[in-house]
């Protein structure tokens, strides 16, 4: 009997330690684990490093862990955003450590740390700053960089399905980087809309299979960041923080 | 001068319709956000186009109609788009598998600056104040057969953006293969920056005292 | 309008030339695409590498085609099988090269071939025969091998079905090295059991999309290798061979 | 004496039952061809392991019926089986992904020759006249996390299998978890072949004539 089911997204999270590094899925809000990333701000832990594609909008979500202060660095291509405040103020105080990393080249680096191999090389920003200080290497003719495979403590990303054995069906372009990110955490935690038995999802159709997922909460109707923010949402709330 | 409505030369439109008329049926093309989104607009009749965004969807299809959008169905810009029939979703590693290999036709990328060599500068101004972020473009102008690059001839003080050698940090390098401005359409060739068309009422000499570098006339 | 049909296996292997490396999907039986390798052996290429798990059974499909002494070199991972008698009498006889590749490590190269990745580091094979003369790297503590991506001028595989935008979906372990394969070659071809139109997919459920592949043809009804051996078949037919 | 029906120790399904005592429920196994494939039919009642097989899939389960087979889902031996429910089919660069990337908890394989560092030898005899043919076994044992052999304690000749140095050509360098044989069980520790049990009626001097190399007293 295999049951990767979690009871909440906080016993989720418990254990993820100070200065862990944490993959969080997601492009823009689309696949953006809200409701882990939440459980998370809530259990406390610091000195994080993140690796994420953006850095999130608003106060909410991944903004909202960055505006905590539980984060000691960003991994991400592209950590601007419209509504986006939370990050460049925390970078322009020095308060955030980031390392800037070309939307594919993060990809393959997840993947590869994932997939076992530890370094590879490629084309993308050859001859540009993002490759200052790289081994550079020729290979038939052309110049390639070399780029180092990353791997996470924890991998924490959002499905749309996913079984008691931990496979992963995904909504649309909010797939992203989870499958990637699900073979490279160590502990890799879904949050997802629909929790069936194993059996139930077609064994051709699986995206993620669930040898690389640890555990899976139900989070039956997950929050879209933009429209928290619409709602004038922040996490924790306003009144919460009073109180 | 503003670069929405140059005095004379082509309109933003104008440049979109005339880079539309390049891509071929059937072509696999990846838009820039922003400006060159518009080439969608002018793809002539008969032409199918499969529009990748590197967010992970081949077959994107215009703006969801008012109210039936998705917020996690979106482009690399963010907006939510549709999924036209033969569209696939897949993750970022094989999105940009794609791109790096070799797959998609075409890109078509905003600038700062493009050199004669075909260096592009398109992500940073270099700025210590600025928050560096570069997305996929230098995945882009890596891997893609092809890197139109649309752009105004010069910037909005004047200075132009075809160049010697780019000043601001680069995108890649050698990766442009031709460049379509409100004024000109120049190709990229192994001598420099080869006139192939000028915009109506653009002379020669007007667009090459715009140009930073020496404009070859057209190939014979 | 995007339609990738070709009308026949003929038509769809017209254009291999002489020396071309070809890519030729299936791991045993399953998903090898012996209608093209039948019409690539009518068509009459010489001198191919062919890349492929196996060396084929019997004396159909891919042992056909080793028979027809089309294939200069092999690069593969496991060139005997039950029922493989072609491969192993051409080795011996010095007529066929063999690149032995681990099974992990010719995967990886073809996907990286194919994701514009020229090199990659390995562990596998690190301290064996078959890292002989390879460059080896210590990243992390661990010695690591090098390893170069590999393309294809063709990639024949076999998929359950697919639609006129060359997206396709397999069957059950037919899919092995197809998807990779599919990303490493110039001209992908695939053989399919039904073909339907661009928008009957799943879009969430393809496998290979449609950008990896050039041309489908519709075999209806594929042999199964184990099938025609047992029926004591063999490529050209014997008949057909002294008529 | 024969490798089939030892005079004293364990039979094969005798090791394949004590191989499978150890494996914790939940586990993510690869079993090789042949011999360790035994070790599926012992899984202790109320555990549940998950098999992968290299070719494709994960949750693989037994030989179909009779007549329901299917020629295209088979497993690594290119043997006819079935999918479990939970499981998932994928391509090679995936599987593989699995197994480089240390997903899989354990592969149980069989050995020509093991060495006291916990080399393995199990893809050739080095032979000028073999086909050289080596599957998936370099990336199970570089990748997976433990890897247990199964294996007669010496040759059909006599020969002991547990050795100072392979003679053989290598399938992976201090790769060697643990070795089931039918005379005992024997860790690789960082001092060499470590005894962890004994079959009934095999004594410590016995093994030990049995074995290339030292072979140590159980850890107290």
């Amino acid at each position: 009997m295999i049951d990767k089911r979690v009871a909440s997204v906080r016993e989720a999270v418990a254990d993820i330690h100070d200065g862990a590094t944490v993959m969080i899925g997601g492009f823009g809000e689309a696949g953006s684990p809200i409701e882990l990333i939440h459980a998370l701000i809530d259990q406390g832990a610091r000195r994080l490093t993140v690796v994420s594609n953006n850095t999130g909008s608003g106060e909410v979500g991944l903004a909202a862990l960055l505006k905590a202060g539980r984060v000691a660095k960003v991994v991400c291509s592209f950590p601007r955003t419209a509504n986006s405040t939370v990050f460049p103020e925390l970078y322009h105080r020095g308060e955030v450590e980031l390392e800037l990393v070309p939307q594919g080249t993060l990809a393959e680096r997840i993947r590869a740390g994932g997939a076992g191999i530890p370094a590879f090389y490629t084309p993308t920003a050859v001859g540009t700053p993002l490759a200052d200080g790289k081994e550079l290497r020729t290979i038939g003719g052309r110049e390639y960089v070399l780029e180092y495979g990353i791997r996470a403590d924890f991998t924490l990303i959002k499905g749309r399905v996913a079984d008691t054995h931990g496979n992963v069906l995904y909504h649309a372009t909010a797939r992203n980087f989870a499958p990637p990110m699900a073979m490279a955490g160590a502990v890799t935690i879904v949050q997802a809309a629909e929790v069936v038995e194993a059996g139930t999802l077609d064994a051709e159709a699986v995206v993620t299979p669930g040898i690389f997922v640890d555990r899976v909460v139900h989070v039956a109707t997950p929050a879209h960041e933009s429209e928290l923010i619409a709602a004038g949402a922040t996490y924790p709330p306003t009144g919460a923080g009073n109180a | 001068m503003s670069a929405e409505a140059p005095a004379i030369g082509w309109t933003r439109d104008d440049i979109a319709r005339r880079v539309a008329q390049d891509i071929p049926n059937g072509s696999y093309v990846n838009l820039g956000i922003g400006i060159p989104e518009l080439v969608a607009r002018f793809v002539p009749e008969g032409r199918t186009l499969v529009y990748h965004t590197e967010n992970g969807l081949l077959g994107m299809g215009p703006s969801p109609a008012k109210g039936a959008g998705d917020p996690e169905l979106i482009n690399a810009g963010k907006r939510q788009v549709t999924a036209m029939p033969g569209a696939s979703f897949f993750d970022q590693a094989t999105s940009f598998a794609m791109i790096r290999g070799g797959h998609l036709d075409l890109s078509v990328l905003g600038a700062l600056q493009v050199s004669q060599e075909g260096d592009l500068a398109n992500w940073s101004t270099g700025g210590s104040d600025a928050i560096p972020a570069v997305g996929g473009a230098m995945d882009l102008v890596a891997g893609v057969k092809r890197v139109y690059v649309m752009t105004t001839h010069v910037t909005k003080d004047g200075e132009p953006k075809l160049v010697e050698r780019c000043t601001y940090p680069l995108t890649g390098r050698r990766v442009v293969t031709r460049v379509y401005s409100d004024l000109a359409v120049i190709d990229i060739a192994p001598q420099g920056f080869r006139l192939v068309e000028l915009a109506p009422g653009v002379s020669f000499e007007y667009a090459q005292e715009r140009t930073g570098a020496p404009l070859l006339p057209p190939a014979p």
